[in-house]
């Protein structure tokens, strides 16, 4: 059998495979792009972020927690010193863009989305680790929906809104991103958790609480990937604790048209070669002729998954 | 781009005091220079511990890598009872090239990484160690017969206050608390000081950003930045 | 040293030490209390309830997935069979009760509040694994109030509400449910997920989705005790993927006044008496002298723990 | 009140064709009748098996028991590679006793419950296995030298159909799909029949209510109620 086709595409980028990383967990710039199909940069806010003060990381059962706070340059830094050099990478780059109001975004997605190297924009409307802003946007579903339609007046880019999974109905939430024109949906950011000191008993990290993530929460990324795909349709990048090519078959068919690591990537740089190799090898067992085959599969003559 | 994850046979674990030497087959690759850091991972993976360790290398040539290690928690026990670690690196900076006299500081654990730096240095040397208790101090063999090793409740920047100011580069890792007052003397007699410094670490090759420490007057990764960093940068 | 006192109270049920059971992780009657300071039920719903059909459980990383769906013989049948022998335990006896309405809620309260043998009551308004009803109730604040103000004025007993991390601000349910008159919180049901089929990828679970537990989800429940002990005050049963006496001490650190054991007793059923054993020794190596010096300890001068 | 959790040495792992007998030192401990199970996890836990796995002993004795395994996933492989092992059980409802003529059924990795149930059969017994490839089948010896074995596409419901209608029980495992096969074919002549099914199981001493199984025409536990049965129960 021929070698399964592994090119796909997300809200019209194309992919030469469908393994991206996560927002955050990649310095390009430094370490490279590790075999990825595109790039996503850290989020963006308009003013550069010191981030939170150490420690910005516990480990946890099959995962870890992080409370990095957003520390990013800043609008202007990342697009005079950044984007120049992001757009040389040689994959296409998907910029995510932070905020605490509509305008902060809109402004962020305005001069970053005239870039002609930015192949698409992430809006994070997830961040669990910072007070306000961000986070009390996408947990509110006229909110996401005002925010979408107030960035897609800024640019002809494709806009995805990147979700959190710690609401009550993330599927809403997706609801009302795609309503307010959201071309795409990237699932899931952070779950909110905590970790304690051992010794002392106090919150362990300097932002006090933080966003797990890690195959500990990859139940919890299938679901809001599963639920959304079905809610709105829309493409999907899936992300939450990947770390196999058996996993990203899931993730496929949960609905993830492409799908991120983050957490399991800092434990190996070379996962995203090995995650092809493997997907690939999954793929010609199931005599499958192309990734999208598999795109949304969980969905077809399911009669469970009501809840 | 980081170096390639490989995965390494342990050829010998060796309790050193109350330290544990663990020594890789090096398989010819290439360890870089003293100072630089490597993450490491027990096979199979431990429940408990789902993020490598970050660790210096205590030396390394050919053959073999050693880590002196403080076994104190999950990551680090598996370490001491593996067969096969993975490892990524060497990754960070290392200590810089030096010729001339040297004073070499070490406190605890931080004495992991001073005997190869000790090895590479060309000039006279002069090493002080402080540990808590005489079974950490076991490990001073491994660095220089003739160190000067000093026990709790003495700190080891007692004997280096009898050397300062001195015609040498200070080379310094430890406790923060020690590092900072280690800087602060050389500071004060304008003696040049280098620090090895730690920090919870994700990734060790600058995608978490989890490493961040006050480096320039900013948060920065201490895992691109350092480990091993011009003192004055930290002061600041 | 004197051996550290582990007795202690939770809305004035006397308990010789903090170690408890989740609702619906033991059967009592079968199984025996295992060395608990009380006993919480499975949750029990007005009519009874066959539950989802099998699979009903699935490995995750760290922790499992279970769409038991409520199974229970009903409250005639739990009443007339169930507690007669259950007040025989000899341990404290918390009811667990589940509903799709406030009425269902309101006349089973009533009625397990009447037998003498019950010391609390658990409402579950947290179930991740029915489409209606009791989750419903509990990602709403509104709800939740107003929930536990029509329960309130059917019983003298002790009101705990149970509630689940899924949702946007669990402290502002928590708070909610303070208003209406609870007396105490019961933190973390599961978090919602999904396994799909390694073979078929199509959803696992009888149920479709499941509820996450285990140690994959312990930072989350830390967090939500932590903020809703800050909101509220109110006395907590804190769970969630607690697995040795380090966990209860940092459980009781976050805010909880017992700690109780689900997933982890699945794999050990000697584990409460473990956990008393160990808790007494972390204690002990402390220099505390009583479990109710621990309650809460994260909270003193903390200047982190913002998000 | 479920037995305590015992942990226990490996004595010996053997490859069985394909299967993988494992036998732990017993330790004196009870281990119950035939057809009771046990839920085991390797010691250290494995990463990604986070529950214990439910398994029939194959048999045992004061000295020694043996499980008998499929080694499809990552529980079973690390039972397989461990040198120590966590035991919980007996648990459940083994076999019944009996002492007229037997039919024993097995179908697949199903064989695996039988090596004990024959020593203990007094009567004549007659045993009939099924598997689908040649590998599988080399656990037949360790059953009864005399058995029937027949290899898919043929069905070990082909050598039973000729048995019946016959003065004997039958006590059948494996795949679900043979055992209401194997059920129907008893209840249409009337031969009395057990059956040993399998359910995903979290705790093994009816805490979880995960493993239901419809029998008696609800869902019940099969950790309390079997995992032996009798047919009707579940055919109903
Ligand atoms: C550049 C660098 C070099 C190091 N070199 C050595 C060495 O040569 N020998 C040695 O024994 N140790 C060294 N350490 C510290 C070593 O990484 C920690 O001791 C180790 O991570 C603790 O792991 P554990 O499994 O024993 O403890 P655990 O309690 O299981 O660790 C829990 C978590 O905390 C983190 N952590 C705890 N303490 C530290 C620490 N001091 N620094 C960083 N992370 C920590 C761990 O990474 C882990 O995620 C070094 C650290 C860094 C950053
Ligand atoms: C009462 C009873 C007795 C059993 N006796 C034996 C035996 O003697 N020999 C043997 O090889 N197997 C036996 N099994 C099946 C055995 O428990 C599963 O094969 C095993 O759980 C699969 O684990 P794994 O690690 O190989 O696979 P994994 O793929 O890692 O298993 C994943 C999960 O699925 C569950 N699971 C998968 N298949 C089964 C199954 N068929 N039954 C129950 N749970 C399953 C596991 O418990 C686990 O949680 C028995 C099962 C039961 C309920
Ligand atoms: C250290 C760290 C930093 C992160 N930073 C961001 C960020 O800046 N913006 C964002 O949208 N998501 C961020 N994330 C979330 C990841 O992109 C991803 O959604 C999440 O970690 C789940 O995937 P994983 O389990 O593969 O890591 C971060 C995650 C980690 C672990
Ligand atoms: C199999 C299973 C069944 C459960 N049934 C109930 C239930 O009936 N009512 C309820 O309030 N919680 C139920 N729970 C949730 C637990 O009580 C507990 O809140 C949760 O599992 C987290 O704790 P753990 O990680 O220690 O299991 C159930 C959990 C499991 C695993
Ligand atoms: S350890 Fe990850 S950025 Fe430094
Ligand atoms: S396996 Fe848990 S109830 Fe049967």
């Amino acid at each position: 059998m021929s070698s399964p086709e592994l090119a796909t595409e997300i809200c019209g980028v194309a992919l030469e495979h469908p393994i991206v990383n996560g927002s955050g967990t990649l310095d390009a710039l430094v370490a490279g792009t590790l075999g990825l199909s595109a790039f996503v940069t850290k989020t963006v806010t308009l003013n550069p972020r010191a981030g939170n003060p150490p420690p910005r990381i516990a480990e946890t059962p099959a995962g870890m927690l992080n409370s990095i706070g957003l520390a990013n340059p800043g609008l202007d830094a990342f697009c005079e010193r950044h984007l120049p050099r992001l757009a040389e990478l040689g994959v296409p780059l998907i910029v995510s863009v932070g905020g605490w109001s509509r305008e902060e975004y809109a402004t962020a997605v305005s001069r970053i989305g005239a870039h002609p190297a930015v192949a698409a924009i992430e809006l994070n409307v997830s961040c669990p680790n910072v007070e306000t802003g961000c986070i009390s946007i996408g947990t509110d579903a006229d909110e996401t929906r005002a925010l979408l339609r107030r960035c897609g007046a800024e640019t002809e880019k494709p806009l995805l809104a990147k979700l959190s999974p710690s609401v009550a109905d993330v599927a809403a939430i997706a609801s009302a991103a795609a309503e307010g024109g959201a071309q795409g949906l990237v699932l899931i950011n952070t779950v909110r958790g905590m970790a304690l000191d051992r010794v002392t008993l106090r919150p362990l990290l300097g932002g006090g609480g933080g966003g797990l993530s890690g195959p500990a929460i990859k139940p919890v990324a299938l679901h809001a990937i599963f639920h959304c795909r079905a809610a709105t349709g829309l493409p999907i990048i899936g992300m939450g604790g990947v770390e196999s090519g058996q996993d990203c078959l899931e993730f496929l068919a949960a609905g993830a048209s492409a799908v991120a690591v983050g957490t399991s990537l800092f434990r190996d740089p070379a996962l995203p070669a090995r995650l092809v190799e493997e997907l690939r090898d999954a793929l010609r067992a199931r005599a499958v002729c192309s990734v999208d085959d598999v795109v949304g599969l969980a969905h077809l003559d399911h009669s469970k998954a009501q809840v | 781009m980081p170096p390639a994850r490989r995965r390494l046979a342990v050829d010998r674990v060796e309790a050193v005091g109350s330290y544990t030497l663990l020594v890789l087959r090096a398989d010819g690759i290439d360890c870089g220079r003293p100072g630089q850091f490597f993450m490491l991972q027990a096979v199979p993976q431990p429940v408990g511990a789902f993020l490598p360790r970050a660790l210096s290398a205590a030396w390394a040539d050919q053959h073999e890598v050693a880590f002196l290690l403080d076994v104190r928690g999950v990551g680090t026990r598996a370490l001491a009872a593996a067969d096969q670690v993975e490892l990524l690196g060497p990754l960070g900076h290392g200590f810089p090239e030096h010729t001339g006299p040297a004073i070499l500081v070490g406190g605890g654990i931080g004495a992991a990484i001073l005997p190869w730096l000790v090895r590479t240095l060309p000039g006279p040397v002069t090493t002080l160690l402080g540990f808590r208790e005489p079974a950490q101090a076991v490990c001073a063999a491994l660095i220089d017969e003739s160190a000067t090793v000093v026990l709790e409740p003495t700190l080891v920047t007692e004997p280096l206050a009898r050397l300062l100011p001195a015609d040498a580069t200070v080379f310094a890792c430890g406790p923060d608390a020690m590092l900072h007052a280690v800087a602060a003397m050389c500071a004060e007699h304008e003696t040049p000081c280098h620090l090895a410094m730690e920090a919870a670490m994700a990734c060790g090759f600058g995608a978490c950003y989890g490493c961040a420490v006050e480096i320039d007057g900013e948060w920065k990764r201490l895992c691109i930045e350092g480990p091993v960093l011009e003192a004055g940068r930290v002061l600041a």
